[in-house]
């Protein structure tokens, strides 16, 4: 029987290796894997590159991480923003590698990862200081700029319910990156709401199927 | 100049751009200024607005009760679905932008040149992190960008000008400028669509940095 | 107030011009919109260019518009199928140009249309007959071929519901094309098995939302 | 040789294949003679059918009165789902293969050379139209595809070869060779792993056009 059930935040982190690059879905505060980013840190893991949107609110999650020194670099399109008091810090010590990437192309790269794109062209950045110095090509009259894929050791998601096949929903503006980043993860856990048993949700309605999933954690309230 | 003029400066202008969005257009509403426009829909029209996070069809701010901390626009504040409204994650809502598919942006902006360059994603004094969001991609991607901004810097600078000196967010995108003092086309140089009232040509061209024209 | 319903197929497809660029929803017969493609053939269009999976099954539909010489052109991945008479004779006699795309790739080509996306690098084909001279390029040690995203002045499709402001949903294997081919269309026309109140459809559970949308038309059985 | 025995060969092939298919595999099965593993599922596991069309989750042929004709396969047959089913559009079907997500992809063939190159989209003595389907997709993408074939022509010619004859569909992907006469392992050349029962090694490399070797 397939069950990608776990029962604890460390059984679902289970592996991550130091150095390992990882992505975290959220925005703002909608979507954020918390109780992962923390079991993440009790695992004592380190040197980590965190691909997200934002580098964290206050001193929880991944700002969390970020006080405890285990983030060497963060791919991130919006770092700071409302509270985000840690990554500030941290980055103005110099102690914190950063590259800013567009939201869009953000998303974009993260997607490529997950579908096997080898690179693809946007218009996104063309003519800023984000495309500086970076490959570019006509293309029907009009300048793009060449993104790359971005892969990961493992994908953090929060979502609303979840299956013992790994099928996931989410709540509202909760979804934002889940989905796209449950595919581009070499590991994708997830924090669920609720587990629900198999063949609860609708098949026209799951948003991530399993295939992209390996393990459900039921977030303990 | 009093903090609450100010307020009242660009409500004014969230106000005034509000009203220039015709019947059925899907916009997105930059965050800071812009996101005041939600509040001053043309009643006559249904107008959809876009969120960056994923969602079209937003209505206004949520009564304490109906909160969910979930559903949240780009700029992290609350907000509610219309009947109609939809929900997708990250990639699609950027597809949107990308691919041309919203009609408007309306965004802040710390500069607009006469060609239409954008300036809003960060300035040269500013020694922390930078962040760029979205900025970038709506800048490209709408089909429509209208920059919604003080005419003039707190200390009277103009912030339209031959060319920015911030650093671009994309070059030759701003179509339409709303200021606390003017509504401004941009298409081949800066064409004053409109002055607020009390507010003379001169003294508009007196806080701007580069030529306007008479419409 | 929006209104995108239209009351006929006439509508749903008015303003097409001859030489257009037609993206045709379908995988075999499910999700085929075969009532706006007779209206295509009423109108009297020609020279088309169909973008679609399948070539049209028995004398119905795509098969209908290829019997009738309107196709000057088509981009597909499995033209030759069950069925498919009226395609194979009519391009065995030579009146018919075809561009062979393996599916993943042709949908990815779609997708990148409507997404603003300027060309992308798949490992598809490489080695093949089919990226036979085609511009390749060595990303991360393997070979990946360059591919341009598929532009079109229509989209037809069919869906299970729509509302007013042009939500959709679908039904089972009838999903297909649809969500990646309504982007992709300057104007996107549907038929839907039923017209729904604005409301009806949960904002969770829309597949299509109705910005990629611009023509609803309920079916007549 | 009789169209019945033809038809309880490739029963057979598809049977051996499936037994090999391991708990939680996420498994395509390529239109034609794949297509029966589905029946064949073994009974102690879950194996998790995806097909090209936007359904992950397949279950065995309806009933008549529980027939759907917008639920089909990708060789365009009705199906079923199981529960823990999931539908999606035609991109996310394939970003799961293009993006290494299924562990399996059993493809049936026309030819498979000794270095994995596969050939099963066309021939060289075929005057119809080309179709290609997700056949390119399916073996690039794919964790491990295995061919189901036929061991040899209809006249007896051999169909697994040094240099595929016909246009490739892939080079060097095939990892495993499933027919009615053995199973073989393709790895640095061809390693027969299993005998069809009555079948000599000699008579297999007899209408073999490649060197086979004894595990």
């Amino acid at each position: 029987m397939i069950d990608k059930i776990v029962h604890s935040a460390e059984a679902a982190i289970d592996g991550v290796a130091d150095g390992a690059t990882v992505l975290v879905s959220g925005f703002g505060e909608a979507g954020t894997p918390n109780a992962l980013l923390h079991a993440l840190l009790a695992r004592g893991s380190r040197d980590l590159t965190i691909v997200t949107n934002n580098a964290g609110v206050g001193e929880t999650g991944l700002a969390a991480l970020l006080r405890g020194g285990r983030v060497r670099r963060i791919v991130c399109s919006f770092p700071r923003s409302a509270g985000s008091v840690a990554f500030e810090e941290i980055y103005a010590s110099g102690k914190l590698e950063l590259e800013l990437v567009p939201q869009g192309t953000l998303s974009e790269r993260i997607r490529a990862g997950g579908a096997g794109i080898g690179g693809f062209y946007v218009k996104t950045g063309v003519g800023t200081l984000l495309a500086e110095g970076r490959e570019t090509r006509e293309l029907d009259g009009e300048t793009y700029v060449f993104e790359r894929p971005i892969h990961a050791d493992l994908a953090l998601i929060k979502a609303e319910c979840g299956d013992r096949w790994g099928n996931l929903t989410y709540h509202a503006a909760a979804r934002n990156y889940g989905p796209v980043m449950a595919p581009a993860g070499r590991i994708t856990a997830v924090e669920v709401r609720q587990v629900v048993p198999l063949g609860t949700l609708d098949p026209e309605h799951v948003v991530t199927p399993g295939i992209f999933v390996d393990r459900v954690w039921e977030r303990t309230p | 100049m009093s903090g609450t003029s100010n307020a009242q400066k660009r409500l004014a202008i969230a106000r005034r751009a509000a009203q220039d969005l015709p019947e059925g257009a899907y916009v997105n509403l930059g965050i800071g200024l812009p996101t005041l426009v939600a509040d001053h829909r043309p009643q006559d029209r249904e107008i959809i607005f876009h969120s960056e996070n994923g969602l079209l069809g937003m209505g206004p701010a949520p009564s304490p009760e109906a909160l969910d901390p979930e559903l949240i626009n780009a700029g992290k504040a609350p907000v509610t679905l219309l009947p109609g409204a939809a929900i997708f994650h990250h990639n699609d809502a950027f597809m949107m932008m990308r691919g041309g598919h919203l009609d408007y942006a309306l965004l802040g902006a710390y500069q607009v040149a006469a060609n239409g360059d954008l300036a809003n994603w960060i300035t040269d004094s500013d020694a922390r992190a930078p962040a760029v969001g979205g900025a970038m991609d709506l800048a490209v991607g709408a089909r429509k960008v209208w920059a919604l901004m003080e005419h003039a810097t707190r200390d009277g600078q103009p912030r339209i000008l031959e060319r920015c000196t911030y650093p671009l967010t994309a070059a030759g995108v701003v179509s339409r400028i709303y200021t606390d003092l003017a509504v401004i086309d941009v298409q081949d140089g800066l064409h004053v669509r409109e002055l607020s009232e009390g507010v003379s040509f001169d003294h508009l061209q007196s806080l701007t940095g580069a030529l306007l024209r008479r419409v």
